[in-house]
């Protein structure tokens, strides 16, 4: 019987090695994986390149995982904002790299690499600092930059509801980067607020098949998520 | 002379906005520009992070901690919207579904370029977020700005001395002191003006020539 | 009001012009806008480029198009199946033109033109009779093909729900094609067996968001399809 | 000599395919092997229109129009199954998450290069479907075929003759004679052979030379 549902945070956790390249999906709070975050800091794997939105706000999650000298490089389209205290202390002391990535580059990036597609052009980002260095093409009398497909070796998403194949569904604008994650990493590991039996996910309604996931495993965020 | 305030500049724009057009409204005063669609006016409103049918804040107390725009503030969800994942959203942007996006700017050229995410080229850390997607994605980019920076350099320019978010993107600027469309070959070309602005006090203030329409 | 509801084939198939591209969803009969071919028929535009997943079966739908001479080019992955005799008279008698694609490649072509993607680089077909005349490049040590994004003037689709703002759901194994030549044409038409009020449908269930659909019409299948 | 037959064929690649792999069935013998995977052990079969999960024909006036595999037959959903559009499902293929897909095919060369979908350079007309796609893009792709076309020239060949489907793809072969590993650098090696078939015969009736394990 296929059971990718796990019991505790080390099972989640389990074999992900230094210097993996970490997808953590969510868009500021909603659809974070913040238990799984915990749960890498934890498990103690460093050296990682995490990839997110953000880089991380307060001392907590993403930004505890940096201040703790885990993460050597971050992928993200958004790395300064509000309270993002940490990566700014860190990118000032040279002590971690950026790659700064436009937000829906970013996403096909994933998702290319989700679909078996090593790269692809986009007119997003020609003439500009971040398309310095990369090839520039005219096709059909426009000119567009290729981007390459980025893979994870880990996602971390949240989920709202799960069953033991995997399947999963998400919850409003909690989907966000999720799915695009959970496709494109060697191991995706999805925490639920609800798990359900076989089948009681309506098939119409599975935005990420099980195929795209490997562990599952419940975590409360509390009452104010339910 | 009487600037339009920001309240006035979003109201100006909302008025061009005509029912059924899908947007993005980007942060600062573009996202004010929401509150200035009349009620039975329906313009559908996108937001990056995977929303169609984008409404309102929510009162005190009903606040869903699911549903947040891309600037991460609470927001509703009109009948009729929808959500969906990151790469389908800016596969809506990026394939020119977007009738128009309304961006803040640093700057905006005569010729449509726009700088609006790095004050500089040694910025390596800044935040370009959905930007350069909306910029280059959408059917149509409206910039709304201050007329000039707080120390009085114009934001309307010959070119854009910051980075560049998009090339020649630009086609309409709402600023507090008039309203701008970017003719092609032609340059800044003044719509409207606010209440006691003359074109020699706009021009003044502006760091590429201005025209008058026609 | 946002009303893209349409009441009469003729208002749904208004504007179609001659030699447009036209994308059919579908996978055999299941989810075939077989009422929007028939209106396409009768609508009288010609010298169209269609693509489909099949070149059309018997002396209906799309065979019937193509038997009426109106079809200059069919674009689709499985040609020649049980049944497609209109297509084969007019292939041997060099009446009409033909270009076979992988059938995820023709997918992915579709989604790239929807998604503003004018180029990708893919496996698929690499080695093969189907990527003679198209750019190979070594990616990471793999042969790649480029394949270019298909758009539509025109796309028939058929849904199972609708609403007045355009949303979609599908049903089952008649998802297929659809959503994706949905995001690929500039004017998409939806048959659906059920009209929903707007806010029926639940917002995590929308599969093809309105965005992507200009036209909804009700048209019921019968009871074997409800 | 004794035959496989295509149930025994089928049956046989079912004895090869471990619980929890994702696997797509082509037409023809490999469509066969779902009903010879046990029911207790759980194998998700994939179809190319949108279906993982794929359950077994429906009894007769059971048939629901909406769910049908990829030859068009009404088929089954189990329980966990789920649906998806043309794009996903093929990037699932494409992007390496399917563990196997089984195919039939007209020729395989003994460095993996199939051939299965056009009898002619000249044949302009025949039906790719996803062959290419699933060929390419599967974690591994196994053949199951008759050993010899039914005019007798063998279809294990040293290099394909027909317009070839993928390059250096195949990694096992199932005939009505025996079981072949494809090996990189080596060719076609035996593991295992229909009772009574001696490793001569065999030889004799294949295009490439056959190699024995170890």
């Amino acid at each position: 019987m296929i059971n990718k549902i796990v019991r505790t945070m080390a099972e989640a956790m389990a074999g992900i090695k230094d210097g993996s390249t970490v997808l953590i999906g969510g868009f500021g709070a909603v659809g974070q994986p913040d238990a799984l975050i915990e749960g890498l800091i934890e498990q103690g794997a460093k050296d990682l390149v995490c990839v997110a939105n953000n880089a991380g706000t307060g001392r907590t999650g993403l930004a505890r995982l940096m201040e703790l000298g885990r993460v050597r490089k971050i992928i993200c389209s958004f790395p300064r904002s509000a309270g993002s205290v940490v990566f700014e202390e860190l990118y000032r002391a040279g002590r971690i790299e950026l790659e700064i990535v436009p937000q829906g580059t970013l996403a096909e990036r994933m998702r290319a690499a989700g679909a078996g597609i090593p790269a692809f052009y986009t007119p997003t980002g020609v003439g500009t600092l971040l398309a310095q260095g990369k090839e520039v093409r005219e096709i059909d009398g426009r000119l567009y930059v290729l981007e390459r497909a980025l893979k994870g070796d880990v996602a971390l998403i949240e989920a709202w509801e799960g069953d033991r194949w995997g399947n999963l569904t998400y919850r409003e604008s909690g989907r966000n980067f999720n799915p695009v994650m959970a496709m494109a990493a060697e191991l995706t590991i999805a925490q639920v607020m609800h798990l359900r039996e076989l089948g009681e996910i309506n098939p119409d309604h599975v935005v990420t098949p099980g195929i795209f996931v490997d562990r599952v495993i419940r975590v409360d965020r509390g009452p104010e998520w339910a | 002379m009487k600037p339009f305030s920001r309240a006035e500049m979003a109201a100006r724009v909302a008025r061009d906005i005509p029912e059924g057009w899908y947007v993005n409204l980007g942060i600062g005063i573009p996202t004010m520009v929401a509150d200035h669609v009349p009620a039975e006016r329906e313009v559908i409103l996108h937001s990056e992070n995977g929303i169609l049918g984008m409404g309102p804040a929510p009162p005190p107390g009903k606040v869903d901690p699911w549903l947040v725009n891309a600037g991460k503030q609470p927001v509703t969800l009109r009948p009729g919207g929808s959500f969906f994942h990151h790469a389908d959203s800016f596969a809506m942007i990026r394939g020119g579904h977007l009738d128009l996006c309304v961006l803040g700017a640093f700057e905006v050229a005569e010729n449509g370029d726009i700088a609006n995410w790095a004050t500089s080229e040694n910025d390596t850390a800044p935040a370009v977020g959905g930007a350069m997607d909306l910029a280059a994605g959408a059917k149509r980019l409206w910039v709304v700005m201050e007329h000039t920076t707080k120390d009085g350099r114009p934001k309307l320019v010959e070119k854009c001395s910051y980075p560049l978010t998009a090339l020649g993107a630009v086609s309409r600027v709402y600023t507090n002191l008039g309203v701008f469309d970017v003719v092609k070959g032609r340059g800044f070309v003044v719509v409207d003006m606010a209440p006691g602005v003359t074109f020699e006090a706009l021009q003044e203030r502006s760091g590429a020539k201005l025209h008058l329409p026609g």
